[in-house]
């Protein structure tokens, strides 16, 4: 249905693509919710359309617009393109229909998590009871992860920034106008403010960790875009971002020792509470506060990396 | 009153389609720009209908989202073409006068 | 809605074989990247529709509703968007840096110079 | 069904309605400031009126208090983004062309 659209995303020069990107992410996140994936709707809102399409604009600032036209055959591509998803779809065959309830991809945990999980954590959200406690390990690596890709692009492209003063094009803000101003002005705090509720209503519908650090980062991202990067990082200095980030994965990876040191295993989050399901909620609360925090500082650090490197030439 | 409903859904995404034929038309970017915001502003009232169809207020958070992070989007796109017009040299102007690079069979 | 069928994997195919096009077809690398994110998509697609359960809620624990989607491929994808976009950013610093030492982000282009050299 | 339905479903129609032909508008539009017109303006009402409709037919819930959020969200930003458009496309020096698919004037 809507997807067919999407094909014609691709074909186009750079910038336009990236816009399209962005569009494209908005209708993929339509998608998942129509598949009921709330939560990875509003992963894929905030990070796909938001950050992932600013960085782009970056990189095309600093690696020009425009594809020169291909030299090589194209056919080949083209050909090896079309026989693997020949064979794909030759594989689907094998694969039972979508949506019943019977696939055995619902045999296996999923019960167990949709019917137990009311009982043993006691939040409504399947999403965040499984991402923080059941599954606390993976989202630890995953948290890493971030953290590790945002150090990566801070060893790639964060050094020599003292070298020289090169007239900054987007850190400054020549002329955003007025109108712009005001309304970010007001609107910040506002989005502030829904990254907060989405933070700490995440238990309760769809939200958590990584959605409002995507959230509070994107607050900054208007204010770096509309007042220029200088007088962001006058609010939220960079220094200030290379500890927090850290600080998030440690305070994930802490939680899991204090779970360890009152005598459970690691990232069981039972005995931080009087009640089993009060350090479920504890913990919850604490590992979540981490993986927003890192997710943020990563994300707000990166375009800081990128809008400097931009700045530079 | 799900007829209504469903009407209107068609509605929003006759429109989407049409917004979205302009951004890949185009001729320039602010074209392009002015009909991907307009894109996102039809997805904001699409979740918002899904969310009344299935009768659960939770959607609405995802639509008050995707307003914001359209915002974002429109915002930054618009200072990437301003920064790029005050920094690089003039450009050609018009991108997408050239659909058919030889690429896949679109649908 | 209620013969998808196996309608849906043919759509992730289709869109994994565009990102995959790009990937390998074009010379410009933020466009490679731009085709890896469509991958990236379909991969998350490919995820949730696995997920999909007709007839089911999101899996948001509420009164009076009996069948909900799984949740574990949400999860799964929810966590793989985040570090996707961060890994997407590592190729983009790797891009700027490349632009900066070769002048130039055409792979054609890198082939013949480091043949050159 | 009540008055408040009646009315949700009137919302409904003449927001989808306006959708429409601001879609129209956005794609048939000969340059980009006739466009701006459509998408900018129609949008907003049309989003505003689809909004209310919804609202109506949600009562007084939870859910109405965040459709109302949402609208006052896209009044704000939905009309600011499309100054700051027009502003940039002008500062930029993007003219009405005299045939449609001109490219704009090189700005110095």
């Amino acid at each position: 249905m809507l997807v067919t659209a999407l094909f014609v995303v691709r074909t186009r020069d750079l910038l336009a693509a990236t816009m399209l990107l962005g569009a494209y992410s908005l209708l993929s996140a339509g998608m998942f919710m129509v598949l009921d994936a709330v939560d990875v709707a509003f992963t894929e809102a905030a990070v796909g359309a938001g950050v992932s399409t600013i960085l782009m604009l970056y990189a095309l600032v600093a690696s020009g617009r425009f594809e020169r036209t291909p030299t090589r055959p194209q056919w080949l591509p083209l050909l090896v393109v079309l026989a693997t998803g020949a064979a794909l779809v030759w594989g689907t065959f094998d694969l039972p229909p979508v949506g019943a309830p019977g696939n055995p991809v619902h045999q296996h945990v999923a019960p167990r998590y949709l019917q137990q999980s009311g009982a043993e954590i006691g939040i409504p959200n399947v999403v965040t009871s499984v991402l923080a406690s059941y599954r606390g390990y993976d989202t630890l690596g995953e948290t890493a992860v971030v953290f590790t890709a945002g150090l990566g692009v801070w060893l790639l492209i964060g050094g020599l920034q003292r070298r020289g003063a090169a007239a900054p094009v987007l850190a400054s803000a020549p002329h955003a106008n007025l109108i712009l101003r005001v309304v970010s002005k007001f609107l910040i705090p506002v989005i502030l403010l829904f990254g907060l509720y989405v933070q700490f209503h995440g238990e309760l519908g769809p939200g958590g960790g990584f959605q409002a650090g995507v959230i509070l980062a994107s607050a900054l991202i208007v204010h770096l875009q509309v007042f220029g990067a200088d007088q962001t990082r006058q609010i939220v200095p960079e220094s200030l971002l290379r500890v927090l980030a850290p600080l998030g994965v440690l305070l994930y990876g802490g939680t899991g020792v204090a779970g360890l040191l009152l005598g459970g295993n690691y990232l069981d989050y039972h005995p931080l509470g009087r009640t089993p399901v009060g350090g479920q909620h504890l913990g919850i609360l604490l590992v979540e506060l981490g993986v927003a925090l890192t997710v943020s500082s990563t994300m707000l650090l990166l375009c800081y990396l990128f809008a400097a490197r931009v700045a530079r030439r | 009153m799900s007829g209504a409903l469903v009407t209107c859904g068609v509605a929003v995404l006759v429109a989407m389609g049409l917004a979205l034929a302009r951004a890949l038309l185009g001729p320039s970017v602010y074209d392009r720009i002015l009909a991907v915001n307009s894109f996102g502003t039809k997805t904001v009232l699409l979740i918002a209908l899904l969310g009344a169809v299935a009768g659960r207020a939770d959607y609405f958070d995802v639509a008050l989202l995707y307003a914001l992070i359209n915002f974002v989007s429109t915002v930054a796109m618009m200072r990437y073409c301003e920064s790029a017009e005050a920094s690089t040299a003039p450009e050609p102007g018009t991108g997408g006068s050239e659909p058919g690079e030889s690429a896949e069979p679109s649908p | 809605m209620s013969s998808l069928g196996l309608y849906n994997y043919w759509i992730v195919i289709a869109l994994m074989m565009v990102g995959l096009y790009a990937v390998i077809a074009r010379g410009h690398l933020v466009k490679k990247l731009i085709g890896l994110t469509l991958f990236q998509t379909a991969v998350f697609f490919l995820y949730i529709s696995m997920g999909f359960v007709h007839g089911g809620a999101a899996p948001i624990l509420s009164e009076g509703v009996a069948v909900y989607s799984n949740p574990l491929p949400h999860v799964l994808i929810l966590t793989a968007i985040v570090v996707g976009v961060a890994t997407t950013a590592l190729g983009l610093a790797l891009v700027v840096r490349i632009r900066e030492a070769y002048g130039s982000v055409d792979e054609d282009e890198l082939e013949r110079m480091d043949s050159d050299a | 069904m009540t008055w408040l339905q009646l009315l949700a479903t009137l919302l409904l129609g003449a927001g989808s309605l306006l959708l429409l032909l601001a879609g129209i508008g956005l794609l048939r539009f000969p340059h980009f400031y006739a466009r701006l017109h459509a998408a900018a303006v129609v949008d907003t009402l049309a989003a505003a009126l689809f909004l209310a409709g919804l609202g109506c037919l949600f009562g007084a819930t939870l859910g109405t208090v965040k459709l109302g959020l949402i609208l006052l969200f896209l009044l704000f930003t939905s009309p600011t983004a499309c100054h700051a458009l027009a502003r940039a496309a002008w500062v930029s020096g993007l003219r009405e062309p005299a045939q449609p698919g001109e490219p704009p004037p090189s700005p110095s």
